[in-house]
């Protein structure tokens, strides 16, 4: 059993190529379209409970959701934001009161980027969660950022009036005060520093307290947060 | 830059390794009787072998000729000895393999004078009969390379020599036999100077002598005759400063360009040797057939500069000089920085043996040998900037050929590098496997 | 885009593609042996890297907001073909430049690095400048890496590497270390 | 074909071949995802699906694709394999999915898959194909899951998420860190190297390094 | 001949050698090192001791361990092993496990030196591979600084942790004048920088002494001086011109140059003939990377000190310095390759 | 679903412009070349040796394509590869006799007489450059193994004797060990030639046998013995020449005094221990 060399000098001619790779292409597509259509459901669904619960964890209280994003000035409800635009989530309670809005934001830490998501609520000018969606901090160092429960605590009520200002362990006594994690000092400061500027980035756009978008009440009666 | 180094009498880099100079330095050259045979290789000399001249059982008388040059690049033989030639063929060489040469029988009842030849009148000679006079007489480089010195006369077309460099360094350790010339014959030294001078044509004699041998500097300035053009230059004491580019990079603070020669910036360098076996020849009558050599070292009994017959056996110069002292295993043709060692007792001294030292082990050999740490004491050492360390491990490596991109063919074999490695390792033995592996390498399909 | 100094110290230094992010390694221990070929390697790596980053970001703005889910195989079929077709283009003009270079060509065409460039820059959302920056950090982030490999590794031939280790064993190792060493640059010019 | 043969295929890839061991290849996700012996095992399951998927299609279709385009044809098939292991783990278990990220589609890429298509699938039968697949892709696995084991025993102190040593265990954090990966693999390679290395020759060298002067 | 004729030795020129040896220069830098040991068993106590003692085992079992069969122990001889396990000793923290200590000191010798070929062949500095390794494996307790004691000479509570276990109770911990001006814009005095009296790996508390033992290596010819001259040169200069731009935010000249283990690093870690370059141009070369390298990690890294990666990185570029430094051969013109 | 048709359609697109793209490419950016080159460079061994002749095996290749050589010619492969690419080619295989290294030397450390002794590096050519190495016999094996070294098929072994002894199995013919003598003591033999002179040395009578007990004492009795023309004496040393006389047979070797000219059944030195054993 030797390896087929018979094929070597074969010159097919060239439509043959151009036919073969676009039948190639064709039955792919065929099978790619098949399998996305069959698990997309479970996929939309997946994210949609995921961003849900981080929702909800970082907005206490809160049961309703729906994306907004910032258009000429105002705050407007969408269904589902256009590729690039920032995005912040409104979340309201069981009576569609509005409670907070959770903020995505994302910055470089200590190896690579920290995507994090924090519940914020305007009237107060207070943090009341956070939560980070995504980080390769070192494990055991770093990943204290979201394992150590006592340092997600600091953001349960956290001012941001002016800005908030991370101090060495202990120190925090101030409400704007959050102590860093021993050992993790960069990967700490790099949360309060994320949180701070997109505080900064949204702060013009977000209308005054009182003045946010009520809840859109969805055709389907489903949370707003579409796909 | 260029000129900024100028200011320097000095080369750069090198070692100061100790002289171990006071054993023979005050011993004035002592004449060795006359021994029983001699071997007289053919090629005693870098370049053809010569051909010899003589038949086994024919006569030979001293200072006769009995092998022809084979080519330009080869100098004439003479005998050593009065007596009878005994075999011509194979004999124990240097190099510790078998070499073509004439033996001869010494005849005991010989007073074995020298039969002064017609002296030719060197002034009268055009360059080219010079030249060959010189080769006939089988004048060789005395200082170690035994390049054959006519050869070195006669020079291409456009090439002109304005400065004659005599070599009275001996930087080798050990060493005195130089030292002892300029001392005890400064005036042949001068002749043969001027005759040197004229035939090349140069406008000035200079003489580099290292420092630490005031007394021949002092000897040989005050046998200057008026009028002659010499410069006696005092060199600072470093190996290898009788290197004859590092000797022109001092005296003149040009440096010879790699692969070109001394003439190539207007210099002739000859060891003090060769230039007194010149006036020897012209004045005399005498051919090269002795040479003074120093028998020093650890090992030898009585250490001695010594006027030997050349082709005379090491055998034989041990023994004049009272045997070897127990444990004395190592004995080395040349300095201890250069010389080759000898295989056997056997081996004649030749036209190029300065010295004769003996070794016990212990100092030379048992140290042990640690890996190379690149410390890169060796590169602060090598006087042409080469860098040993990394040379030894290519070639421990067998990397030959890329060895020649790091230079590996501008090594003078110095041993400066290997003097200074506090490793122990073998860094020239190691950069001239490599080199003799370049320079016997077949191509694929040849 | 006042991000893109630190985007591209990061692909370059703080997450080097290679060394801390395990892309493109098959090259990075099998072509590493000689100096010469690791540097034009690594150079047609990088010149792979930006013809990637243009491509994705083409597909991504042209073609896949219609079809999100045919991201993987339309990358991979028009990265491998315009390189392809690259390779041509510089084989029959620049026969020099091809034998520089372009034998490396298709080795990288399929290499993870390659994809991986593609997928992370639209995963981050990387706009055009910035996917340029991004593939310029990384591919010379992966000739650096590359490049001193090699160097160690030429160096390592003059040693007596035991036989039990010589080979992969030790480029591996050396890549640890390299990648213990690029640790320190964790952060660079990310806080302050 | 007589069926030792194929069983052979099927053998070697696991040890004799092995892709990672003996061959280097698909060193990639090989370090990437072994941080933790789960996501080695996912990962190899993944790739033995698209090994063994792409290398029935390629090899039944072997006579029909034309030599030209053939590179091109195995990475659409490859791909598409890819993509359908891409988006079942996403159905199914988006943690893993997650843990995995780009390393999913980067499967793609490994130079394992594709080389066995050129080397293998593109010229043997059907059946033997398979088995080479089969064989390839188990090595694979059992190379990602020693790697991981390794891993995450000494760099987590628990295998599979259970806590082995108790909680005073003081973890080895390099080991799911980049360079862990590196050197435990280098590390695993030598033992490989030491199992395979006949001992007389080992011997010899030893001697002969003894003999070559300096002691390194 | 009078006695019997010896068999001749054949031996290859030259027969003389300086009187310098390996092991010598080893010893050397051992002795160099003693004042700054002694300081800081002065600061540390009975803590320094042990962890001292546990790397400088762990070298030594390593190297007695993978030694070549024929020949095992004898490598220990010259030295170079025990002063790895001391300069990889001298670089941790006194409050570390003596467990931790001792797999440092033999992940140095077997990762560090024996897979490469034992002394002289490795590329990287084996005693800053190992802190390196250890760093990356033990992050907490690498960065955990105990108060110093002086003249206290007590045990730190963790260097007696059990093997493989954690280091237990934080004990009261310190911070060294890296981290101080990083994370709180603090600054040392640097009369206690000079003399030792701050927090920090043993081996570093004490410039002054490290500064003479350098002197005594340099009048016994065993370093290189470039190396050490140029980093420090670099690191004072990157360090001025920061600071003319910010004096509040950057570190002064002399604050940079006593302040964590650059001493420590640039006089007997940089220096180690084997991984560094031996070319006198690529040693210049060397030590300026190696101090842009530090400045660059302190100021503009994540991590407070940069000096073990500095130098691990230039290991790691010294063969591509080496190869593009070769000293112009005599007689050649200078070339530029 | 739109997308039930979006996918299909781009990827046909896809399929069908990069396929149109790199079909016209091909043929007007086409570079002429063999393909068969490249197919058979895979199936020659990659060693780049240069035994056969070529500087490395793609140049080698290139003129197996054109047939200006045959595959013969590369001692390196296997039987079966040449076979392979002769098939390939559709040419004569040309399989040359099989050629050995043999070593023109039997002075081992129990034959010949050191004269001095060698410290220093390891290596025949690190020995022979100081003064020789110290072997009586200037032409013989030094024994430090550069051929054993040398040999990238593991071929060579010392054995207890000092000698390097050719495992004519594994011997491929490439001509390293040839190339890395400093004595010059290999040369490739055909392997059935079993008559084979084991000395080097130019001297003759006790000059010679002074030196190694087993030298050519150039007495000439395997030149009178063999048949007229196949040996004859050239500078103290027999010389086999096929072409000139004929048959060999074993009885030329019987009368040697030294053992220098040998019948060889397949390995030299069959009788010598290997160090291998030593080492047990
Ligand atoms: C291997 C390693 C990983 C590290 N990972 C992190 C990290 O993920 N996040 C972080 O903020 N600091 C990290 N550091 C940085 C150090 O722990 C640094 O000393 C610390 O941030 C200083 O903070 P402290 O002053 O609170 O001890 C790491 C250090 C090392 C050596
Ligand atoms: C390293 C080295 C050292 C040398 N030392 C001397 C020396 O001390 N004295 C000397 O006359 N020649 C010495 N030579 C030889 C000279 O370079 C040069 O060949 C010689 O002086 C020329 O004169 P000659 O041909 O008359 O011997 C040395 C050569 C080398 C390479
Ligand atoms: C030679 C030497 C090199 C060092 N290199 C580093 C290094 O690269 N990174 C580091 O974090 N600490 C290093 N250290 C330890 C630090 O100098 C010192 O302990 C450091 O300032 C601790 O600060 P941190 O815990 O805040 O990181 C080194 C120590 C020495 C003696
Ligand atoms: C000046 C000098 C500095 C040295 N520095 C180190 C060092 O930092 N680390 C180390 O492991 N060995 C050091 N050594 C010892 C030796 O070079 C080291 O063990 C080798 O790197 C092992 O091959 C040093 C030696 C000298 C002479
Ligand atoms: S002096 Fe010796 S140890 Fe130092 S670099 Fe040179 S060869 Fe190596
Ligand atoms: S022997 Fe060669 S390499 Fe060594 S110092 Fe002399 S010239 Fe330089
Ligand atoms: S090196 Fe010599 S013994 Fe080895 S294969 Fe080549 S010819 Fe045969
Ligand atoms: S045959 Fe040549 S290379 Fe081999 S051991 Fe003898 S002398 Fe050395
Ligand atoms: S798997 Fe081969 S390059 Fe990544």
């Amino acid at each position: 059993m030797s390896p087929d060399t018979s094929k070597l000098n074969a010159q097919p001619s060239a439509l043959r190529l151009v036919l073969t790779l676009a039948v190639a292409g064709l039955i792919s597509g065929v099978a790619i379209i098949g399998i996305y259509e069959s698990t997309l459901p479970t996929i939309t669904a997946n994210k949609a409970r995921e961003l849900r619960e981080a929702v909800f964890k970082v907005l206490p209280g809160v049961t309703r959701m729906q994306a907004l994003v910032s258009r000429d000035g105002d705050l407007v409800v969408v269904s589902e934001p256009d590729k690039d635009e920032p995005v912040v989530y409104g979340g309201y309670d069981d009576t569609g009161d509005f409670v907070g809005y959770a903020m995505p934001g994302a910055g470089p830490g200590f190896q690579d980027t920290i995507a994090l998501l924090y519940g914020y609520k305007p009237e107060e000018g207070l943090v009341v969660g956070m939560e980070i969606l995504e980080s390769r901090e070192t494990p055991g160092l770093g990943d204290k950022i979201f394992k150590d429960e006592e340092f997600v605590a600091e953001f349960d009520a956290l001012s941001v009036r002016p800005e908030i200002v991370s101090v060495k362990k202990g120190a925090g006594t101030a409400p704007n005060e959050v102590d860093s994690i021993t050992g993790a000092t960069i990967s700490s400061k790099a949360v309060v520093r994320i949180i701070n500027e997109t505080h900064a980035a949204w702060a013009e756009r977000l209308p005054p307290a009182g003045k946010e978008p009520a809840i859109v009440e969805p055709e389907t009666g489903g949370t707003g947060a579409g796909p | 830059m260029k000129s900024f180094r100028r200011l320097r009498r000095s080369f750069e880099h090198g070692v100061h390794p100790a002289h171990y100079k006071e054993q023979t330095e005050n011993l004035p050259t002592q004449r060795m009787p006359f021994g029983e045979h001699y071997v007289m290789p053919l090629g005693q000399h870098i370049g053809v072998p010569c051909v010899p001249d003589v038949d086994e059982g024919e006569p030979v008388r001293r200072g006769q000729l009995i092998a022809r040059p084979g080519g330009f690049v080869s100098a004439a033989l003479h005998s050593p000895v009065t007596g009878t030639v005994t075999r011509i063929g194979d004999f124990r060489g240097v190099d510790g393999g078998f070499t073509q040469a004439i033996g001869i029988e010494a005849d005991p009842f010989s007073t074995q004078e020298v039969d002064p030849e017609a002296v030719p009148d060197w002034q009268s000679l055009s360059l080219d009969a010079f030249i060959e006079a010189v080769q006939m007489a089988g004048i060789v480089g005395m200082g170690g390379a035994a390049f054959p010195s006519h050869v070195k006369l006669s020079l291409p077309e456009g090439v002109a020599i304005r400065h004659l460099l005599i070599n009275g360094a001996e930087c080798e350790p050990f060493l005195t036999n130089d030292h002892r010339l300029m001392l005890e014959r400064p005036a042949a030294l001068l002749e043969g100077a001027e005759i040197m001078r004229q035939k090349l044509g140069a406008v000035e004699t200079v003489i580099g002598i290292e420092a630490n041998k005031p007394d021949a500097i002092d000897t040989i300035r005050r046998h200057i005759p008026d009028g002659h053009p010499v410069r006696v230059v005092p060199l600072k004491v470093k190996y290898p400063q009788g290197a004859e580019k590092m000797m022109i990079r001092s005296v003149f603070g040009v440096e010879v360009p790699a692969g070109q020669l001394p003439r190539d910036v207007g210099v002739n360098v000859n060891n003090v040797g060769t230039i007194v076996a010149i006036a020897d020849y012209f004045l005399r009558g005498m051919p090269l057939i002795e040479r003074v050599v120093t028998v020093a070292g650890p090992g030898v009994t009585y250490p001695a500069n010594l006027v030997v017959p050349l082709g005379t056996p090491v055998r034989d110069v041990m023994e004049f000089c009272g045997g070897l002292r127990p444990g004395s295993r190592e004995i080395v043709m040349g300095g201890p920085m250069m010389g080759r060692p000898v295989a056997s007792l056997d081996v004649p001294v030749l036209k190029g043996c300065s010295g004769l030292l003996v070794f016990a082990e212990a100092p030379t050999t048992e140290r042990r040998e640690y890996p190379c740490i690149r410390c890169g004491r060796c590169l602060e050492a090598c006087p042409y900037f080469l860098n040993p360390s990394r040379l030894a491990r290519m070639s421990r490596a067998r990397m030959y050929d890329e060895m020649k991109d790091y230079h590996v063919q501008d090594c003078v074999e110095c041993g400066c590098c290997t003097f200074a490695c506090p490793s122990n390792i073998p860094i020239v033995q190691l950069i001239r496997t490599a080199k003799d592996d370049l320079a016997h390498r077949k191509e694929p399909g040849e | 885009m006042d991000n893109l100094p630190w985007i591209f110290v990061s692909a370059l230094l703080v997450n080097n593609f290679v060394l801390t992010y395990f892309l493109g390694l098959c090259p990075f221990l099998g072509v590493s042996n000689s100096l010469e070929t690791s540097f034009r390697l690594g150079l047609a790596t990088t010149f792979v890297m930006l013809v990637t980053a243009i491509c994705a970001w083409i597909l991504n703005t042209y073609v896949l907001v219609y079809a999100p889910y045919l991201r993987l195989i339309c990358f991979i079929v028009v990265i491998a073909s315009t390189v392809q077709f690259i390779e041509m283009l510089i084989k029959k003009l620049s026969p020099a430049l091809f034998r520089a270079m372009g034998i490396f060509l298709p080795l990288i065409t399929t290499n993870c690095a390659i994809l991986g460039l593609a997928i992370f820059a639209t995963n981050r959302g990387y706009g055009f400048w910035e996917g340029i920056v991004y593939a310029l950090g990384a591919g010379i982030g992966f000739t650096l890496a590359l490049v001193l490999l090699a160097g160690l590794r030429e160096e390592s031939e003059l040693s007596d590497v035991p036989a039990l280790i010589k080979g992969t064993a030790m480029n591996l190792i050396i890549a640890g270390v390299l990648s213990m060493a690029f640790m320190g640059f964790a952060g660079l010019f990310s806080s302050t | 074909m007589k069926k030792n043969e194929s069983y052979e295929e099927f053998l070697k890839g696991i040890w004799r071949d092995n892709p990672v061991f003996a061959q280097v290849l698909g060193m990639c996700p090989m370090l990437a995802v072994t941080n933790s012996a789960v996501n080695a095992i996912a990962m190899g399951m993944a790739t033995m699906f698209v090994l063994v998927g792409s290398s029935f299609l390629v090899s039944t279709f072997r006579n029909v694709i034309p030599k030209q385009v053939r590179i091109s044809c195995f990475i659409i098939i490859i791909a598409t394999f890819v993509t359908i292991a891409d988006y079942t783990l996403l159905a199914l278990v988006p943690g893993v999915h997650k843990e995995l990220g780009a390393f999913i589609p980067l499967i793609v890429a490994n130079c394992l898959i594709l080389g066995r298509q050129e080397a293998f699938a593109s010229r043997y039968p059907t059946k033997l194909a398979v088995m080479d697949a089969l064989g390839m892709a188990c090595g694979f696995l059992v190379a990602l899951f020693s790697l991981g084991a390794v891993r995450e025993i000494l760099g987590d102190g628990a295998l599979f998420g259970v806590k082995l040593f108790g909680d005073s265990f003081e973890p080895w954090v390099i080991m799911i860190l980049p360079p862990g990966g590196f050197l435990t693999l280098g590390v695993i390679l030598l033992f490989f190297n030491w199992f395979k290395y006949k001992k007389d020759e080992f011997l010899d060298d030893v001697a002969r390094a003894e003999r070559s002067g300096a002691d390194g | 001949m009078t006695d019997k004729e010896p068999r001749l030795l054949l031996f290859h020129a030259p027969l003389l050698r300086q009187d310098m040896t390996t092991p010598r220069t080893m010893r050397d830098v051992i002795v160099a090192l003693l004042p700054a040991t002694a300081a800081a068993v002065w600061y540390f106590g009975l803590g320094a001791v042990l962890v001292l003692a546990a790397s400088i085992l762990g070298a030594a079992v390593a190297e007695w361990l993978f030694a070549p069969r024929a020949s095992r122990g004898a490598s220990l001889r010259d030295g170079s092993g025990l002063l790895t396990g001391l300069l990889l000793g001298l670089t941790l923290p006194p409050g570390l496990p003596m467990w931790m200590a001792f797999l440092g000191g033999f992940v140095s010798i077997c990762l560090g030196k024996v897979i490469w070929g034992g002394l002289g062949h490795n590329l990287f500095n084996p005693a800053l591979l190992g802190r390196a390794f250890l760093l990356a494996t033990f992050p907490i307790a690498m960065t955990t600084w105990p108060v110093i004691t002086p003249g206290e000479f007590g045990v730190q509570a963790g260097n007696l942790a059990l093997p493989f276990m954690q280091a237990g109770a934080d004990g009261v911990s310190g911070a060294t004048p890296l981290g101080l001006f990083k994370f709180e814009q603090q600054v040392t005095p640097l009369a206690e920088l000079a003399f030792g009296k701050i927090g920090g790996s043993i081996g570093e508390t004490s410039g002054a002494l490290l500064l003479l033992g350098g002197v005594y290596l340099w009048i016994r010819r065993d370093l290189d001086w470039r190396i050490p001259v140029s980093i420090l040169a670099t690191v004072a200069l990157f360090s001025l011109v920061l600071v003319l731009f910010d004096a509040e935010r950057f570190p002064a000249p002399l604050f940079s140059i006593f302040s964590g283990g650059l001493l420590l690093g640039a006089i007997y870690m940089a220096t180690d003939p084997v991984t560094s370059p031996v070319t006198p141009k690529g040693a210049w070369i060397f030590g300026i990377g190696v101090g842009v390298l530090v400045m660059l990690i302190r100021v503009f890294g994540g991590l407070p000190e940069g000096v073990m990666y500095a130098i691990l990185l230039m290991n790691a570029a010294t063969p591509l310095i080496d190869r593009y430094t070769q000293p112009r051969v005599f007689g050649h013109e200078a070339e530029s390759s | 679903m739109n997308n039930l048709l979006t996918a299909p359609a781009i990827m046909t697109g896809i399929g069908l412009f990069f396929g149109t793209v790199l079909a016209v490419a091909q043929r007007f950016l086409r570079v002429d070349e063999d393909p068969r080159i490249e197919a058979t460079n895979e199936l020659l061994p990659g060693t780049n040796c240069g035994a056969c002749g070529q500087p490395g095996c793609l140049p080698f290749a290139e003129k197996l394509v054109a047939g200006e050589v045959e595959p013969g010619q590369c001692t390196v492969s296997t039987d079966e590869a040449i076979e392979s690419i002769a098939e390939f080619l559709q040419v004569d295989a040309g399989r040359a006799e099989k050629l050995v290294a043999r070593l023109r030397c039997a002075g081992g450390s129990r034959q010949a007489h050191q004269i001095a002794e060698y410290r220093g590096f390891e290596g025949c050519r690190a020995a022979a450059v100081v003064s020789g190495g110290g072997k009586g016999c200037a032409w013989g094996c030094l024994g430090l193994a550069d051929c054993e070294r040398a040999c990238t098929f593991d071929a060579i072994h010392m054995n207890a004797n000092g000698l390097p002894q050719v495992d004519t199995e594994k011997c491929r013919a490439c001509p390293d060990c040839v190339a890395a003598c400093p004595k010059d003591l290999f040369e490739l033999v055909p392997l059935n030639q079993h008559l084979y002179v084991q000395c080097n040395i130019p001297l003759a009578g006790e000059a010679a046998t002074q030196l190694c007990a087993t030298a050519c004492d150039a007495c000439g009795r395997c030149a009178a013995d063999a048949a007229p023309g196949l040996i004859r004496m050239e500078g103290n040393l027999p010389v086999i020449d096929l072409a000139a006389g004929g048959p060999p047979a074993p009885e030329a070797v019987y009368r040697c005094p030294t053992n220098a000219i040998v019948w060889l059944d397949r390995e030299q030195f069959q009788d010598q221990e290997t160090r291998k054993a030593r080492n047990a």
